[in-house]
């Protein structure tokens, strides 16, 4: 039946061509354009002379001698490491929010605990303080508990910004997945934990993969805590390592030096996202019920 | 009471798999939202060689009077209105579009990704310039059409720097929306839409039908985070228009961070935050009531 | 097995740096005692008759947190002894242009290290960034490399140490007075002006001599060249300033102030100044410069660089500007078709250039306040900063520097610098001008912008300060 | 080997809803229960309890001489097939039919035997490999059994399994499920709505209603002896003619004719009356004694092809009769006798509902 169905979905779009796909296609494209016009604009600055970036009027096409590889020869092979940097602490922040966040999420969705709503509704609440505003605070406890120049000074506070999100997220996903499944896993003879690292987790991945790279971006380009918490210009992130480029004067903006890093810090998440957009795939729990 | 016992060893294990969430959070929230409301209370700036002195509400009192305050609360209003309601529209028809299949459709997920992908503070500056009003983009494609008034001061004028804004933020998060609902849409099952196109639904009928009721979830959670993110909106004011034209932008925290990090006024700062904090929390305990009046559960439950 | 895991894991967790230092010590000891919980936890996890998903546990967390100690191995540094170090957080842009200052400093003085942290080129998050160091208690820097508005808050929060008695008379005499004003707070000094700057009018030669006029004067000089500049169609635009709502244009104001014989807030009686006739009457020369055509409508949007560029493009006639425009407008199509001269002012006031630039203070926590002023000394002697002006083309703190031969030949209009620098006028030296400054900037913005009149403007600035300083 | 017993088990979600009140039952080695209802008669919910993924409010679930009720659910060596079957979608079919075998620590070397012996005997082998997504509804189905055979449980458990199968294939899969069962000798429990399933393949049938066995005995006697009206009218297809007579003296009156009662202590004022249609039969040339006839006009008839379905309504009366007759029978549209011996009537109080 499930055959059927696949074979079906691919026959239909074939007897209204016409209309659907042409809707379809007016709406990728105008979604593409959107996305990426800005985006592309700050890569063809990133090889635009500096004299080119700012001449009258714009140029769209330029031609070979408006374009240059100085803005990226800039930018040296020391940029790398902030890559790196950006790399590792997105990278278990990631980690250390989805293994901490799912189970939380798998308990919240199936558990009856006492007390469960009142959780609930601290973590919905607690999502709501503005982030930035968090910073003297947190600023005192990096300072006493000694996690000053550490990475975990911000692995630890991306996690937890992104927790909320990744528990809701991940809650409305374990409510949705039949719970038979689950009922068939105990009769079986799983335990709670092998359950939900078997069974549960294989099945959300699409949430997991959806949630990990909202967190992994966010701690990829976040600034504030980036910029406060460490100072050492060895573990510092991209954003602030694009913050210190610098041009011939303090006033001046290197727009060119500044799109070549965007260019260089965005390539790897682009990658990434490239790689696991495939996990987000239609029915992983198809075949799971039903005939 | 051995009757309860699999259920008790079954919380045991829940508590054992939700403490350690519990605690990061706890670690670190808990602190500096306790420290805000504490510190609301006192007097704590240069006046006082920062020195925290107890002063009650006095900060309190301060900040009714205080028009850039509520200035600003009403511009971050407009902001997120404004703009979470444009995002939910683009970010529902982009959802709608990456769920379908066709070619290149990875490439297409990937490049709808981008604009949450670039950083907001290099963003910001190329928006910047982007709406620059000598060399903008944007003017000039404007001056490619008759009857435009050209070189238009996009960032000079109140209303049209937060339009900028607005465009930029709408730009940047779109695709925040788009992969949550995505996600959502992956897991209605196709055999639903099948049933209902077979019961004669037109494709906007099994939308509002379908479609709308089983991502209410989804929908719910993007909104509310959205709503959190976008009334702390920072850093793309910050490059933007750090606020201006005339304070026309300025944003709560915007404001607040000032009054902390350059003014060093901790207690008024401390009450601000306590303050948009618990108008945050009524907004959404209102928005909830409201949604639970229409029947939707706002925690994703059924 | 898995006891041998953890007693690994303990001794390992207890070295490494991703433990938090102040845990360090006993880390080994609490892992110790923690562990027969842990165990218990994952017997409950792995529930009796799976063992071996226990120990896969075990594995998995092992795996982790070696991860973490292998990355933290890599990453972070040694730490090696030195003799004493002296640190101070600047510009990325200019720690690198101060390496050969260092690499000499410490050449001369092998027991002092003299660290370079390097910040964001924003002044406002270097700001920002001292802030947060001094807020925490012991701030890791012991020099703080100053902007001169950051003064008063700095000292006033009681950061900074006074160094009046370290400083000689001559070299007293030698600094700008301006400069050393700017670092002054009440009774005492605490920064050591290194390289000065301040606000002036550029003008084109070559548009005038066309046109037929002299340099402009007075603020209406400068509207009628411009607008007969204008209409010859000779120039664009008449003149430019920064409008956009930011520090600069506070300190393009107190020029305008300055030239209308008015004042912002006088820092020893807190009188306001800002809604007195000849304030409000600044504030509409400036919108007059919109109104009348003179200046782009998006000048309320412009910084220092969008002047610049506009400036530089040939296409405007006068523009306010700070001293590094000079050398980056020598290497562009107008070069030498441009001249630098005092702002204008009214007939019988005088023309005032707001008083900027960088200096060195010494963090009131500093446990080698000795070895910091060694530092001070050394770089802002007459030879290092004579060197570093050559470098950088930066505007010296020392009077004698102006009129040097050397500096001279390399830049000819460092003598009618002096001239501008000489008449400096400070933004007002006091702890709130954070405040203040912030409150000048929405009112001014507002006025120029067009939203409020210049006198309601001026009148609500004046009440807002009027209650800050009143407050503290 | 093992007996299955439930005592006085009750589950109660609120003060309201109460799916399951107070069953006890037994199940031996070899026997197959039934648990027969509408639904919301509590039977899924008393098949959870059993399995463990419940915890009764009151009452205890025993396997021999083995209190289960604080044994987790894969602890019982119970196998359950789901109605939905609950295949784990990321795994191929032998996984899921081994990770039983697998989480209790069975050597590999026996599993690999096991799961092959199973789906041989399912006729599965050659789906081993497949993930459930690509599996037709009856495939799946058969996995999902093959997952409950392979773990040779103490107790099967099944909940509703043929009700995603469409009718021919739920026939064949019947059959298949009797034999099969009847070789594992082990308790079974069977829950379903589908009357035909619960007779053909139980050795006992537990009428559930309001969470309250209403009947429990072996198919045939649920049939010929409903314990009350309600099982009387959920048993048997076309459903039992049940009406409700007045009484006078010793005979009940249905139109004009006169029933004798059966012998009662007390006569009721009311008494209900149940003949299945089945038992009914066009009046042939003559009339014993033993049978009881009914006269009417016939107002409507449904030719199922084997048989024939004639709505009767009783001369004199409103009340409507219908019978099951041959498709050949012929009668008179304007009147028609019926006749039903009266060992065929089945007799009800009229308040309590129960057999008289």
């Amino acid at each position: 039946m499930a055959i059927a169905q696949e074979t079906k979905a691919h026959t239909h779009p074939k007897m209204k061509i016409s209309s659907r796909s042409i809707v379809l296609w007016v709406g990728v494209v105008f979604m593409v354009v959107f996305c990426l016009a800005p985006a592309l604009w700050q890569v063809l600055t990133s090889f635009k002379t500096n004299a080119a970036i700012s001449a009258l009027p714009t140029i769209y096409f330029p031609s070979f001698s408006d374009l240059t590889w100085d803005h990226y020869t800039s930018l040296g092979a020391g940029f790398w490491r902030y890559v790196f940097n950006s790399a590792l602490v997105s990278l278990l922040s990631t980690l250390l929010c989805l293994g901490l966040g799912a189970p939380a999420a798998y308990t919240l969705a199936r558990i009856k605990l006492p007390g469960e709503s009142l959780i609930l509704g601290g973590i919905l609440i607690v999502s709501l303080f503005p982030y930035v505003l968090l910073f003297l605070g947190l600023l005192e406890i990096v300072k006493f508990v000694g996690l000053g120049n550490n990475y975990l000074a911000l692995i630890v506070p991306y996690s937890a910004i992104n927790l909320p999100l990744t528990i809701l997220v991940l809650r409305s996903f374990f409510q949705q997945l039949p719970r038979d499944l689950e009922d068939s896993a105990k009769m079986d003879g799983y335990s709670t934990v092998q359950m939900l690292l078997k069974i549960m987790i294989p099945l959300t991945i699409p949430a997991l993969v959806t949630t990990g790279i909202l967190a992994f971006i966010f701690a990829w380009n976040e600034f504030i805590f980036a910029l406060t918490f460490v100072t050492r210009d060895a573990m510092k992130t991209i954003p602030v390592a694009v913050a210190q480029i610098g041009g011939s004067s303090v006033y001046e903006i290197p727009y060119g030096p500044i799109a070549a890093a965007t260019v260089v810090g965005t390539l790897p998440l682009l990658v990434l996202v490239l790689f696991f957009q495939r996990r987000i795939v239609q029915g992983i729990t198809a075949g799971a019920v039903k005939g | 009471m051995t009757q309860d016992l699999i259920r008790q060893r079954e919380q045991r294990i829940g508590w054992l798999l939700l403490t350690p969430a519990l605690i990061l959070l706890l670690f670190v929230f808990a602190y500096p939202i306790g420290r805000a409301f504490f510190l609301s209370l006192f007097t704590e700036n240069l006046g006082t060689q920062l020195q925290p002195i107890f002063s009650g509400l006095s900060n309190y009192h301060r900040l009714i009077e205080d028009g850039r305050f509520w200035e600003s609360l009403w511009n971050t209003s407009v902001f997120t209105g404004v703009s979470i309601f444009c995002e939910l529209v683009l970010g529902m028809v982009f959802a709608l579009i990456l769920n379908q299949s066709f070619r290149g459709r990875g490439l297409v997920r990937t490049s709808a990704l981008l604009p949450w992908a670039l950083p907001t503070a290099v963003m910001g500056l190329a928006w910047a310039w982007i709406f620059n009003d000598q060399y903008g983009v944007v003017n000039d494609i404007l001056s490619r059409f008759p009857f435009w008034e050209t070189n238009i001061t996009w960032l000079g004028d109140p209303t049209r720097a937060m339009l900028a804004l607005i465009v930029a933020d709408v730009w940047k998060t779109t695709p925040f929306i788009a992969i949550l609902l995505l996600a959502g849409l992956q897991s209605i099952p196709e055999d639903l839409y099948e049933a209902h196109a077979i019961d004669g639904a037109t494709p906007w009928q099994s939308f509002c039908q379908v479609t709308l009721p089983l991502l209410t979830p989804q929908i719910v959670i993007a909104l509310l985070f959205r709503f959190a993110q976008s009334f702390g909106i920072f850093d793309l004011v910050q490059v933007m228009t750090g606020g201006g034209p005339a304070g026309a932008t300025e944003t709560v925290s915007i404001y607040i961070y000032a009054t902390v990090r350059r003014y060093l006024d901790f207690g008024y700062g401390a009450a601000l935050v306590v303050v948009t904090f618990v108008l945050l929390i009524l907004a959404v305990v209102l928005a909830g009531f409201l949604l639970s009046k229409a029947r939707i559960n706002v925690s994703g439950g059924r | 097995m898995s006891q041998s895991y953890l007693s690994r894991l303990g001794r390992a967790c207890a070295r490494i740096t991703l433990w938090p230092s102040g845990l360090k010590i006993s880390g080994l000891k609490i892992l110790e005692a923690v562990r027969g919980k842990i165990a218990a936890v994952f017997t409950v996890l792995g529930r009796g008759h799976s063992r071996g998903v226990k120990v896969r546990w075990f594995k998995f967390g092992a795996w982790i947190v070696g991860t973490l100690v292998l990355l933290q191995w890599l990453v972070v540094p040694g730490f090696s002894q030195s003799p004493v170090k002296i640190q101070v957080m600047m510009q990325a842009l200019e720690a690198n242009q101060w390496q050969e200052m260092e690499a000499a400093f410490e050449e001369a003085n092998p027991d002092i290290d003299l660290e370079l942290v390097e910040a964001p080129n924003a002044t406002n998050l270097v700001e920002d960034l001292y802030t947060s160091a001094f807020l925490l208690g012991d701030s890791p820097y012991d020099l703080v490399y100053l902007d001169i508005v950051w003064v008063p808050k700095f000292a006033a929060a009681g950061w900074l140490m006074d160094l009046s008695d370290r400083l000689s008379p001559e070299d007293e005499a030698d600094f700008l007075d301006g400069d050393l004003a700017g670092g002054r707070y009440q009774e005492g000094l605490y920064r050591i002006p290194f390289r000065s700057d301040g606000g002036m009018l550029y003008y084109r030669t070559d548009l005038l001599a066309q046109a037929g006029y002299d340099p402009p004067r007075t603020f209406d000089d400068l509207i009628q060249i411009s607008q007969s500049v204008q209409e010859q169609g000779l120039a664009q635009w008449g003149y430019l300033w920064q409008g956009q709502q930011y520090e600069g244009l506070a300190a393009m104001f107190v020029e305008i102030l300055r030239g209308h014989g008015a004042f912002w807030v006088d820092p020893d009686s807190l009188e306001v100044g800002l809604d007195q006739p000849n304030a409000i009457a600044a504030v509409e020369f400036l919108r007059s410069t919109i109104e009348k055509g003179i200046s782009p409508p998006g000048v309320t949007t412009y910084a220092e660089e969008e002047t610049r560029r506009l400036f530089q493009n040939g296409n405007t006639l006068f523009l306010r500007n700070w001293p590094y425009v000079a050398g980056l407008a020598a290497d562009s199509p107008i070069a030498d078709q441009f001249a630098i001269q005092p702002m204008v002012h009214l007939p019988g006031e005088e023309s005032g250039a707001c008083q900027g630039g960088w200096g060195l203070g010494i963090s009131a926590t500093t446990p080698h306040p000795d070895e910091a002023w060694r530092v001070i000394e050394f770089i802002t002697s007459r030879e290092v900063q004579k060197q570093f002006i050559l470098d950088t083309r930066y505007v010296p703190s020392r009077r004698s520097l102006f009129n040097d031969p050397d500096i001279v030949a390399a830049y000819d209009y460092y003598p009618q610098l002096l001239e501008v620098v000489e008449n400096s006028v400070l933004r007002p030296p006091i702890a709130q001008y954070a405040q203040a400054s912030d409150i000048l900037q929405r009112y001014l913005s507002a006025a120029i912008t067009g939203r409020m009149t210049p006198e309601a403007a001026m009148q609500a600035a004046a009440r807002e300060t009027r209650n800050v300083l009143g407050r503290a | 080997m093992a007996t299955l017993t439930l005592k006085e088990l009750r589950k109660q979600f609120t003060p309201e809803v109460v799916p399951v009140k107070n069953i006890t039952l037994t199940v031996e080695d070899g026997e197959f229960l039934t648990l027969l209802g509408p639904s919301g008669c509590g039977k899924s919910t008393l098949l959870r309890l059993i399995a463990g993924l419940e915890q009764p409010t009151a009452g205890t679930v025993w396997v021999g001489e083995q209190n289960l009720n604080a044994v987790n659910p894969g602890d019982r060596n119970m196998a359950m097939v789901f109605q939905s079957y609950a295949l784990y979608p990321h795994m191929t079919v032998a996984d899921n039919i081994s990770t039983s075998l697998k989480l209790r620590q069975v050597p590999p070397a026996e599993i690999t035997q096991r799961v092959r012996t199973v789906a041989d005997k399912l006729d599965i082998s050659h789906l081993l490999g497949r993930k459930p997504r690509s599996l037709s509804g009856g495939q799946r189905q058969r996995v999902a059994l093959a997952r409950a055979l392979v773990r040779k449980p103490d107790v099967f458990l099944l909940d509703e399994p043929l009700s995603n199968l469409d009718a021919l294939l739920r026939e064949q899969v019947r059959g298949e499920l009797k034999q099969l069962f009847e070789s594992q000798n082990r308790p079974v429990v069977y829950v379903t709505h589908d009357q035909i399933e619960a007779m053909t393949l139980s050795s006992k049938v537990a009428v559930l209603l309001d969470g309250l066995v209403q009947q429990l005995d072996p198919p045939s006697r649920i049939y010929t002896h409903p314990a009350n009206k309600f099982v009387a009218g959920f048993v048997g297809s076309p459903q039992m003619n049940l009406l409700t007579l007045d009484c006078q003296g010793k005979v009940a009156k249905l139109g004009h004719c006169e029933i004798p009662l059966p012998p009662l202590a007390q006569v009721p004022k009311l008494i209900d009356l149940g003949i299945r249609p089945e038992a009914l039969s066009v009046k042939g040339s003559e009339v014993s004694d033993q049978e009881l006839v009914i006269g009417g006009k016939v107002f409507l008839s449904e030719n199922f092809g084997r048989e024939t379905l004639v709505s009767l309504r009783v001369e004199g009366s409103q009340d409507v009769i219908r019978a099951l007759i041959p498709p050949d029978q012929t009668w008179n549209p304007e009147y028609t006798k019926l006749v039903v011996p009266f060992s065929s009537l089945h007799w009800f109080d009229a308040e309590t509902g129960d057999r008289l």
